[in-house]
């Protein structure tokens, strides 16, 4: 009798692993920028009801969607860049669809008492040459920088934007959204860059630049310059019949105006300007 | 007084070693051995510590295989059960032992008995139940407990341990039990009932019994060998050992002048 | 100072560092019951998680957890086992067998992301198995093996060889007499090494992350046929945990109540780890006491 | 002897063929744990090898320097990867974890071992099991909620370093060792203290003289686990180290540990590149440094054996 009863134990608890067999074909991984993330999760879980699919949306962060679609190991790799941006890309062999664009604030904890910052005296805060919020008419208090991991997207973009070339001062490095907005919330004195959709936190001070506010209008027309495309790559090679209807999908007016305004993203449709690899704008003809 | 004085018995010979020797690595620890222990008789090995005698006990059921190697003959029923091609295991079933810290298994006293006989085969309850009385029976241990047998084997005394180990080794029915100093962790009332029932046991079992006690050798057994330095130098009847011995190294023993 | 004194005062010295441990450990488990238990209400944990609405709900990522747990353990224990009962009762005594013993010890002090991308290249990629239960049982597999099999070996290390000597004498094979007589003994230390690994394995994020993912797709706890994707048996579904659900709240997370969602989710898995040590802790007794016979 | 039972002495039976299939089996578990761990090892060598041979990096200013940005190239067109402050961060965190969990550990051992009630003992196991459940995601956040801004009130300046990491670490490997220690000190038969007690020595004298001189060995090793534990730990140390890759000037400066820099920069290099291959150099050095620890263990366990 006990053998009995252990042999079926067993099978109870083989009987899971039999489902290892089965690697069902309408499925979609998307793989990627960390930031990119919750609207591919949403629309992915919208989509997938319509139209029984399952989407598994991924982290990872931009370099690893990057490298995992150029291997056709995933179906789409999220990225905050454009592929010719990052090295060790081979930029050809993916196609590029940009579905959103993200702007990027630049947030100080409450006590820095500075409200608006030109251009020239952020890049020089973020490259050590103004160091106390009193040199920017702020409290008298040093200013505690606190960048992006050195791959992360949101970092490139914005040393691209406001550095231009300048080499940014050593620092505190945090490879989250979620950290940089709870470190610059609680440590004073601290200066940090985050998408939006982080940036609406209570006790963090949105800087203005130029008397530009960070809004998402201001995106559209490039008053406000800190911005970048958020992109899905797909492997030319790979099989992407069902990956272009997904983008499709989230590139249809009815996701661009619900889920992309929900989460803090800017719509592509209301672009009224076209940013290029190295980062210059261009008007886009009457839309 | 001779040199050495291996007496063979007259009776019927259960089990005899042929040139027998013990190494541990190079260390002879047991010189050549030829001792015939007869059938349904008790034979005492005494000598002093060290002297070899739990050595060649452990090697007659061939518990000694990994740790030394063991050369020569050992005859039983016919067969020379010193050769890897003998099945150890069912061996062990016709030769018992019994250690000398009582090692019951944690488990209740009915499972102590029938688990190893469950192992080689004997199923039915009915049978299982009749061989626990009988051996705890022969072990003087029923009446103590025959009422709780579910109770766990740890939970009884060391004297009762060991007949415990007692009744677990002749439930198999064995032809032969090796006593390995069995009575020397046991108060004086237990080894005196211990020493009862093993003369009981004599009718059916032949019993090779490794003891310190030279009394106990004298009162319970009926042959006796005495080892010296890994070297058997008498074997006789247990009589004729103490009262007189023929090899001068038995009388100082016996006569506790040293060992 | 004579040796009386000392004596004292070292017994109080004692006594008062076990009660700053007990402090530190109550001040632990107030600051997150406190700020997680209000929101943690018996609907959270029945009800699906939330990407951007506030009001989500833990329940795939609580079943993930222990349906991971419990996977990785089929996987592991009985690899434990077996090793442990190798090295402690068949392993020749050489410097074979202690190195064994000494990789298995370097097993166990690898950083968690190390295993974590080395299964994520290895089984994720490389095998085309992707990110799934699978995987990361697998990931978690690693970091219990190290534990349980070195517990498990001191555990029959620790049995007196007596018994073994007493099994064999009946004409019982080592292996049975192991497999009887000795393993018994030990449930207890090997119940205590279960609940320390899976104490570890059950906070376990880092390695996760690259193998069982961070989606938790809606699954339908009615479908129990391991093959569909929405099943909860299926082991090849993206599967996000608990502990990574708190990591990705705090990094990634946009929900709009996401500090709340976290703090509630850490007093949930901490109150299940409670539980599980609870019943794991009975069952250890109950399982010795039938097993040795002790009343 | 019947000769059924005589012929059956020759034969293998059911014993014999099961006792070879169970030492199969439990070879082959041990086995299969085995190549695991070599597999990750040669796995995580040769990726970090790969940083010295394909990448050029020099091994002398990989140890030595303390500059970390392996993106950018030196004057001799190597890349600059100096991984120091993440050893001397690992180390620093750890050592000092371990440092102030050992007294505590050791404490609670003597405690549960020596003076404690059954009913204490009761109370205090589940507690401590209760301390490994906690997820290093938690202990990571709660020590970035409470800890980091009391050290930053007590010491000034940002409140991330080492003595923040080093407090954190300490709450998560106080249940390793403690356990580990318990179990040694439960394994000293009693007969050793009744020795003890029985030649007239107080109670601190048979546990110190006697007790934890014989346990030595078993309270090394649970050490070294917990060393190992908190050298190898990630999200946790990342949250309050303050991940910034400079040498730490004092204990509440922000650094980086080996871990933390790895986990935070993994996700965003790609396969194969001068920054993916510099990271796995950093892992190597963390496994190399694990295998130093068991080493030591290994060595001073045996020296500290009894006698």
């Amino acid at each position: 009798m006990k053998k009995t009863k252990i042999a079926l134990l067993l099978i109870l608890l083989l009987v899971p692993f039999l489902g290892a067999c089965s690697h069902n074909k309408n499925q979609l991984t998307i793989v990627g920028s960390t930031a990119l993330q919750p609207l591919a999760e949403e629309a992915g879980y919208q989509y997938g009801i319509k139209h029984n699919v399952t989407i598994n949306v991924q982290g990872g962060g931009t370099g690893t969607g990057l490298s995992q679609v150029s291997e056709k190991a995933v179906n789409i790799g999220n990225s905050d860049l454009f592929a010719q941006q990052k090295q060790g890309i081979d930029s050809k062999k993916l196609l590029d669809y940009k579905v959103a664009v993200v702007g990027i604030a630049v947030i100080t904890n409450s006590t820095s008492g500075v409200k608006n910052v030109t251009m020239d005296q952020l890049r020089n805060i973020f490259a050590g040459k103004i160091t106390n919020w009193k040199q920017v008419g702020g409290k008298d208090l040093p200013i505690v920088l606190i960048h992006r991991s050195k791959g992360s997207g949101t970092r490139f973009t914005f040393e691209q934007d406001v550095m231009h070339g300048q080499p940014v001062a050593g620092g505190q490095e945090q490879d989250s959204n979620g950290s940089v907005q709870k470190i610059v919330a609680a440590t004073p004195g601290a200066i940090s860059y985050l998408a939006f959709a982080y940036a609406n936190k209570k006790n963090l001070v949105k800087l203005e630049i130029d008397g530009v506010k960070p809004t998402k209008a201001n995106v559209t027309n490039n008053n406000w310059k800190i911005w970048s495309y958020e992109h899905m790559y797909l492997n030319k090679k790979a099989n992407n019949q069902l990956a272009k209807k997904f983008i499709n999908y989230i590139e249809s007016p009815k996701i661009q105006t619900s889920i992309i305004e929900e989460l803090g993203y800017i719509s592509i449709h209301q672009m009224k300007v076209s940013k290029d690899i190295n980062g210059k704008v261009h008007q886009l003809k009457g839309e | 007084m001779k040199e050495t004085n291996i007496v063979i018995p007259s009776q019927e010979i259960a089990l005899k070693t042929i040139d027998m020797t013990v190494n541990y690595g190079k260390v002879e620890a047991l010189h050549k051995t030829n001792l015939s222990f007869p059938k349904n008789q008790i034979s005492a090995l005494i000598g002093a510590s060290g002297s070899g005698k739990s050595t060649f006990l452990r090697s007659l059921n061939r518990m000694n295989d990994k740790v030394a190697t063991v050369n020569g003959q050992i005859i039983f029923d016919g067969i020379n059960i010193n050769n890897p091609k003998i099945n150890v295991y069912e061996l062990r079933k016709h030769i018992g032992m019994v250690f000398q810290m009582p090692n019951p298994f944690a488990k209740s006293i009915y499972d102590n008995i029938t688990y190893a006989l469950r192992y080689h085969g004997v199923k039915d309850k009915q049978k299982l139940d009749e061989i626990v009385e009988t051996s705890l029976k022969k072990a003087a241990l029923w009446d103590q407990v025959k009422d709780d047998l579910a109770k766990s084997a740890l939970d009884l005394s060391g004297g009762q341990q060991q007949r415990l180990c007692i009744a677990r080794a002749i439930a198999l029915k064995p032809e032969i039990l090796l006593l390995d100093e069995p009575t020397s962790a046991l108060d004086p009332i237990s080894t005196a009932k211990f020493e009862e029932t093993i003369m009981e046991l004599k009718e059916n079992y032949t019993i090779i019994m490794v003891t310190h006690n030279m009394q106990q050798a004298a009162r319970s057994s009926d042959y006796t060998a005495f080892f010296h330095l890994g070297k058997v130098y008498e074997f006789d009847q247990s009589s004729n050992i103490f009262q007189n011995p023929q090899v001068e190294l038995t009388q100082n023993y016996v006569e506790g002048r040293f060992g | 100072m004579n040796a009386k004194r000392i004596d004292k005062i070292a017994r109080y010295a004692i006594q008062t560092m076990v009660a700053i441990v007990a402090l530190i450990l109550l001040a632990l488990l107030s600051y997150i019951l406190i700020n997680g238990l209000p929101n943690a209400s018996i609907d959270f944990i029945f009800k699906p998680s939330e990407a951007i609405k506030a009001g989500g709900g833990i329940r795939d990522q609580l079943f993930n957890s222990i349906y991971l747990l419990v996977l990785s353990m089929v996987i592991s224990l009985p690899l434990a086992l077996g090793a442990g009962i190798y090295l402690a009762e068949f392993a020749p005594n050489n410097w074979l067998t202690r190195l064994v013993k000494t990789l298995i010890e370097i097993l166990s002090s690898l950083p968690s992301i190390v295993v974590g991308l080395f299964i994520y290249l290895l089984v994720v990629i490389k095998w085309q198995v992707g990110f799934s239960i699978l995987s990361g049982a697998i990931a978690l597999t690693v970091f219990n093996l190290p534990l349980l099999t070195s517990s498990i070996q001191n555990a029959f290390e620790a049995v007196d060889h007596k018994q073994l000597e007493a099994g064999l004498a009946l004409g019982m094979s080592p292996w049975k007499t192991i497999k009887g007589v000795i393993l018994p003994i030990t449930v207890p230390s090997v119940v205590m090494a279960i609940i320390l690994a899976s104490g570890r394995i059950f906070g376990e994020a880092a390695a996760l992350i690259y193998t069982s993912g961070q989606s938790a797709p809606r699954l339908d706890y009615g479908n129990l046929n391991p093959f569909s994707p929405t099943s909860p048996l299926n082991v090849m579904r993206p599967a996000e945990t608990l502990a990574v659900h708190i990591w990705k709240l705090n990094t990634e997370g946009l929900t709009a109540d996401s500090d709340a969602v976290s703090a509630a989710a850490s007093a949930v898995l901490i109150i299940v780890v409670l539980l599980f040590n609870l019943m794991a802790h009975y069952l250890g007794n109950k399982l010795e006491r039938k097993l040795t016979g002790k009343k | 002897m019947k000769a059924k039972a005589k012929n059956q002495l020759l034969k293998a039976s059911k014993a014999t063929k099961e006792n070879v299939i169970g030492q199969v089996i439990t070879f082959l578990c041990a086995t299969i744990i085995v190549t695991l761990t070599l597999a990750i090892i040669f796995f995580v060598a040769s990726r970090g090898i790969r940083a010295f041979v394909v990448d050029h990096i020099s091994l002398g200013q990989f140890l030595t320097g303390s500059e970390w940005n392996p993106g950018t190239k030196n004057a001799q067109g190597q890349p600059i990867a100096g991984s120091l402050p993440m050893i001397i961060g690992s180390f620093g965190v750890t050592l000092l974890a371990a440092l102030i969990a050992t007294p505590f550990s050791l404490a609670i051992g003597i405690y549960m071992t020596e003076y404690a009630s059954k009913r204490m003992r009761r109370l205090i196991q589940p507690m401590i099991e209760l301390f490994t459940g906690v997820p290093s995601v938690v202990y990571g956040f709660t020590g970035l909620m409470v800890i980091v801004p009391i050290t930053r009130k007590l010491f000034g300046g940002t409140g991330f370093g080492i003595l923040p990491g080093a407090l954190v670490l300490f709450v998560m490997i106080l249940p390793t060792i403690t356990s580990m220690v318990v179990d040694t000190l439960q394994r000293i038969p009693v007969s050793f203290r009744q020795a003890a007690l029985a030649l007239g020595a107080t109670k601190w004298q048979s546990i110190y003289l006697i007790v934890l001189r014989a346990s030595i060995p078993g309270i090394l090793t649970a050490i070294i686990f917990g060393m190992a534990r908190a050298f190898g730990e990630a999200l946790a140390v990342q949250m309050v180290i303050g991940n910034s890759p400079l040498l730490p000037t004092n204990l509440v400066s922000p650094t980086a540990t080996l871990t933390s820099q790895l986990t935070s920069q993994i996700g965003n290099t790609i396969m194969n590149s001068v920054e993916n291959d510099a990271l796995w150099a950093l892992a190597l050095v963390l496994l190399l440094m694990s295998l130093v620890f068991n080493l030591v263990a290994k060595w001073i366990g045996k020296r500290g054996e009894l006698k």
